[in-house]
């Protein structure tokens, strides 16, 4: 099974990097960009087969490690 | 010797560069802003270190597209030489004037320390104040300095002399501890094929004065110096 | 002010903000009505422990803060000394003590970038950053996450923005386990005569706003820095700030462009309570009001609140006032840095702090009372009760090689390789003693000196005894700075201590402060900075008394700084100051009698002699002045034989000494007696000729050996190798532990 | 409209945070995890309204910065 997680800073916490890029679009002459939020994009290739126990799994592996918590949410998606 | 260190927005590290090309030639660099067009007439063309943008996305890819860079690549083609370091050396790649990459550490922590390089050519203008196979110490401090390009290049590399320094330990053996970094092949430095562009992670700058700790980054300004005279 | 309030206690309203009753009805007092909301907001935090210093301001008081090569003292942003060639030195320490617990990296990363604007704020170019840590008992569950996420942050930001991180220090207790602490300090450089200072001036000069935009990042950031934690905690955490020190690096540049200038008038860095605490503070200062249109404040979210925009604590932010005409100079040059820039006001006459948003008043208050009627307590406190003096003959006597390996191994004098090898302690190309040394030495850019940089506290002597222990944090940090060859010249403070509410706690307090002036006056070494850190308790336990100093002196010629490091084999190693054996509150004690039945009391820590620190550190300073000394180290943590293991460790090279039974050995060698020094030198008879002149002990102890071994009365305690690799194993393998 | 970008990791191009994730997961205790990969996840938001030129712009914005097309590939997703 693959989990696919998504970690994202929560509403309202700056983003350092997703500013700098913004800057940076608009540098280059792209226009429009209102704003740009960076986070992180991480798949997990997992033994285990059961839905619910790798939602489980990934879920405490996003609380203890993949994720802060205090200043980001995270997203779980399973494929088979 | 005419020298120009371009600044980026987060460089950090050109007071170093400065006072060491100052050091070999008596003569202080100009001080070009990334936002120029243009460059002076100049011998050489400095990258320094540092945080260019916070190196956020990926370090050097926002500095890689500055409006400076057209004319640095202009100029690298026309043979003039480019040294970038540490972050210079991340900026070269990102703007595709040095082949691979440099990834995060691979103890994704940054590191700040003294380390041996084995020169692996003095054939260059770089490096010929140097024996091929000398063993300098100089220090190292960047959190993304763990090259990486896939096995074909890298072959292609060394069969053209690409490679300037590697990770060592003190008697000049390439050993995976001396990889302070996890670099593929233990590589520290690289040249462009026609061996007028050099990126290198390790800081030579930093090794020009004997109050520092090191005087082995000496050499390799006092080959520019020499050549540029 | 108007005396008829109403009869507040009926009107007051169920949330003041962390202000108390009283201080609620005083703030109706000044105001002569209740206040809005935004104006409660603005008093709440500056009526806070962190802004107002309520609890502490009586004691700060008596420190001594004076000398002639004083510039600035307490009160601005920054101390400020002279170091002559037209030179000044401009530092401080601060806490983010709170914010580091919540989310270590981004709390460490941001009380970095907070003490860099202090600093620069001045005029000075930041030159070095230093960071005094203290975190739990290395086996508590949170330990691990607090260091490594600490340690990234500090390192994370420093690094990031260019400036060297040179030094610091870092102990483990379990009193810190619910509260690590987190202390770090700047030192920078500016022209003695273009100092910059925050008191507003000139009536209709414009008020300008540049760096970062406003979110809602860590508001009532101040008031959470002064209360207790408890699990409510929790529910704060959205306050949490962000570091941006890529912003910070252009705000550094631009703002010294800017100074380079003639366009400022006053200028302040938003730091704790953001914009409220700054426009305040330079309208207070200069006896003026200050008018703010909210509407011009550049914010990063939408529909921010006139009580959102004054309490936010975005960071990497400052607000200047201009000459008149020149915001164009500034426009330009904080365009040059794509860094935003506004002008958010003017300064008036009228004494008031008024704050408009959409055109409607959201606050108007007083300037003058609010600050001059700000709460100040005299708490009750009670002595530390003197404690019992621990006898040598009563301690069991260890193998002395076993012992030192234990110690050099153990959490508080194990190698700190592993943290300061993640900070960038050489950028800019003027670090000439490395981390590792007794004070990091950093060169003046464009001259022969050097600027020496310690911080120091032994948290367990306050605890026993806080007058000692407070002249023993002084006392320490000038014997660092002279150790290296400087001249000590001033310290910040930073005050770290538990609930001042509680009368043990303020003792604690006191106690510190007395001792700390004692020292600073015998010393000739005044404090011009520092910062309070309070209520560091959780759940009733508070933390080991920490007022942590940090030393800085000038050394005039930076290319003759003295190091720890043996530099040849057979250099006499000369002992400087008195040996009795002083075992309480050593660490051979608390590591070695863990078991032994005199481990259940508090005994008394090494007394401090203030005189014979003076004239030891005074007659060591001349030595390494006169060329006669090879190498130097003060003895301070684990005594004489782990200073010497430290000297030998650093060069690479052994010992042999023989030791006389004057005091048992193990008290000998492992007591923390005060005001000690090991010198080598190749001239041992004239440093004990000028020893005797001045009237100081200096005892031969041995020799420096090519042979890397530890040789005592003739034995081989332990080889430099096996030494090395105890030393150096604890601090990586405890952070690879899951 | 908003743009949400993946960017990935080519096959067999180092991932050391990847990697390090993997290795530290491990120590926590998780068992049954094979391979981690970590990419970046970036939300965009445009002024464009029109799905087409959002989509080239976007894809623009990643040829020339969002990835290094050296080392990275790219997905492009617009939601309205
Ligand atoms: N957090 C830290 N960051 C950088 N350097 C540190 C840190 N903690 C300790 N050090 C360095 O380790 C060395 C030993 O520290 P310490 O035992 O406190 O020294 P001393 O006893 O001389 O005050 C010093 O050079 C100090 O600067
Ligand atoms: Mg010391």
């Amino acid at each position: 099974m693959k989990a696919k997680v998504h970690v994202t800073l929560k509403n309202g916490v700056l983003d350092p990097q997703g500013k700098a890029i913004a800057h940076a679009l608009g540098n280059l002459g792209f226009t429009g960009v209102n704003e740009v939020r960076q986070g992180k994009y991480i798949e997990l290739d997992l033994a285990e087969t059961d839905r619910a126990k790798a939602h489980e799994a990934v879920k405490q592996m996003c609380e203890k490690l993949l994720a802060n918590t205090v200043i980001e949410n995270y997203a779980i998606e399973l494929v088979e | 010797m005419k020298s120009a260190v371009i600044l980026f927005p987060g460089s950090n590290r050109e007071p170093d560069v400065v006072d060491a090309i100052e050091r070999s030639t008596g003569r202080k660099p100009a001080i070009v802003w990334h936002r120029e067009t243009e460059l002076p007439d100049v011998d050489l063309i400095v990258l320094p270190g540092g945080f260019s943008y916070g190196d956020y996305l990926r370090t050097g890819a926002i500095a890689a597209r500055s409006p400076i860079m057209n004319e640095i690549r202009r100029r690298a083609e026309r043979g003039t030489p480019v040294i970038g370091i540490c972050n210079g050396f991340q900026i070269l790649c990102e703007a595709g004037l040095l082949p691979g990459v440099l990834l995060p550490n691979a103890s994704l922590k940054f590191i700040c320390k003294d380390v041996y390089l084995r020169v692996e050519t003095s054939q260059s203008l770089f490096t010929n104040r140097y024996a091929t196979g000398q063993v300098i110490r100089v220090p190292v401090a960047h959190h993304d300095g763990n090259y990486f390009a896939d096995d074909a290049t890298l072959d292609r590399m060394e069969q053209r002399g690409q490679i300037a320094f590697r990770y060592c330990d003190p008697d000049g053996n390439v050993t995976p501890e001396a990889n302070c970094n996890g670099s593929a092949r233990n590589i520290a430095g690289v040249f462009n094929e026609t061996k007028n562009v050099l990126g290198l992670m390790p800081h030579p700058e930093d090794a020009t004065d004997p109050v520092l700790g090191s005087v082995d980054g000496r050499p390799l300004f006092d080959a520019l110096a020499e050549a540029m005279a | 002010m108007s005396r008829t309030s109403p009869t507040p206690k009926a009107r007051r309203p169920d949330d003041l903000m962390g202000l108390t009753p009283e201080e609620y009805d005083r703030a109706i007092a000044i105001l002569g009505r209740e206040p809005t909301l935004t104006e409660l907001g603005i008093f709440s935090v500056m009526w806070s422990e962190h802004c107002s210093y309520k609890s502490s301001k009586k004691w700060l008081k008596q420190l001594p803060t004076k000398a002639p090569w004083v510039i600035c003292g307490p009160g601005e942003n920054a101390g400020v000394i002279d170091i002559g060639d037209g030179l000044a030195a401009v530092f401080k320490m601060e806490s983010h003590n709170h914010p580091s617990f919540i989310e270590p990296y981004q709390g460490a990363a941001t009380g970095v970038g907070g003490i860099l604007r202090d600093v620069f704020t001045m005029g000075a170019r930041p030159i070095a950053n230093m960071n005094a840590l203290r975190f739990g008992d290395p086996s508590h569950p949170k330990t691990r996450h607090l260091v490594a996420g600490v340690v990234a942050g500090i390192g994370g930001y420093g690094n990031c923005v260019g400036v060297p991180t040179v030094g610091g220090e870092t102990n483990f207790d379990p009193s810190y386990n619910g509260n690590c602490l987190v202390n770090a300090m700047t030192v920078g450089i500016a022209p003695a005569d273009r100092i910059f200072y925050s008191a507003a001036a000139g009536p209709g000069n414009p008020v300008v706003y540049v760096g970062a935009k406003t979110g809602r990042d860590g508001i009532h950031g101040a008031t959470m820095a002064s209360a207790e934690f408890d699990e409510k905690s929790e529910e704060k955490r959205p306050t949490v700030q962000v570091g941006d020190p890529f912003t910070e690096k252009l705000l550094i540049e631009a703002c010294l462009e800017l100074m380079a200038t003639d366009a400022i008038v006053a200028i302040q860095d938003m730091g704790a309570a953001g914009l409220t605490s700054s426009s305040v503070e330079m309208a207070g200062k200069g006896g003026l009001g200050i008018e703010l249109d909210l509407d011009r404040v550049p914010t990063r979210e939408a529909g921010m609140t006139a009580y959102e925009i004054m309490l936010s604590e975005s960071q990497e932010r400052m607000l200047m006032i201009l000459k008149p005409g020149r915001e164009d100079v500034a426009a330009r040059i904080f365009a040059k840095y794509e860094l935003d820039c506004a002008v958010i006001g003017k300064v008036t006459t009228t004494g008031r702090l008024v704050v408009k948003k959409n055109g409607k008043v959201e606050a108007d208050m007083p300037v003058g009372p609010m600050v001059t009627q700000s709460p100040e307590y005299d708490r009750p406190w009670v002595r530390t009760p003197a404690r019992p003096v621990l006898e040598a003959d009563a301690v069991p006597a260890h193998d002395p090689g076993q012992a030192l390996k234990t110690l050099m191994a153990s959490p508080d004098l194990c190698s700190r390789r592993w943290i300061w090898e993640q900070y960038d302690y050489l950028v800019r190309g003027h670090t000439v003693q490395r981390p590792g040394g007794d004070a990091a030495v950093v060169r003046v850019p464009g001259t022969h000196k050097g600027l020496a940089i310690t911080t120091d506290c032994t948290p367990r002597y306050c605890y026993a005894d806080p007058e000692t222990g407070g002249a023993q944090a002084v006392a320490e940090t000038w014997r660092n700075l002279t150790a290296v060859g400087a001249r000590p010249l001033a310290i910040t403070d930073n005050m770290n201590f538990g609930n001042p509410e509680r009368p043990e706690i303020m003792g604690q307090f006191v106690g510190c402060i007395e001792g700390m002036r004692k020292a600073c006056l015998a010393l000739d070494y005044p404090v011009v900075s520092g910062n309070v850190s309070l209520y560091n308790e959780t759940q009733g336990q508070a933390i080991l008394p920490t007022p942590t100093i940090g030393g800085v002196g000038v050394v005039d010629d930076v290319t003759k700084t003295m190091g720890l490091a043996f530099q040849r084999p057979g250099d006499t190693i000369i002992l400087i100051g008195e040996t009795r054996g002083w075992l309480g509150q050593s660490l051979y004690f608390r590591e070695l009698c863990r078991d032994h039945a005199v481990a259940r009391e508090v005994w008394a820590p090494p007394p401090v002699d203030l005189a014979a620190e003076r004239r030891n550190g005074d007659l060591v300073r001349a030595l390494i002045g006169a060329g006669m000394v090879s190498a130097c180290h003060d003895l301070s943590d684990g005594g004489l034989l782990v200073g010497l293991a430290e000297m030998a460790l650093a060069g690479g090279f052994g010992f042999a000494i023989d030791i006389a039974d004057a005091v048992p050995l193990h008290a000998f060698l492992f007591g923390e007696d005060q005001g000690r020094y090991v010198v080598t030198s190749a001239d041992a008879d004239t440093v004990l000729d000028r020893a005797r002149a001045a009237g100081v002990p200096a005892t031969v102890l041995g020799r420096t050996t090519a042979e890397p071994r530890l040789t005592l009365n003739g034995a081989v305690l332990i080889s430099v190798e096996e030494l090395r690799a105890a030393h150096e194993s604890w601090l990586p393998a405890f952070m690879a532990a899951p």
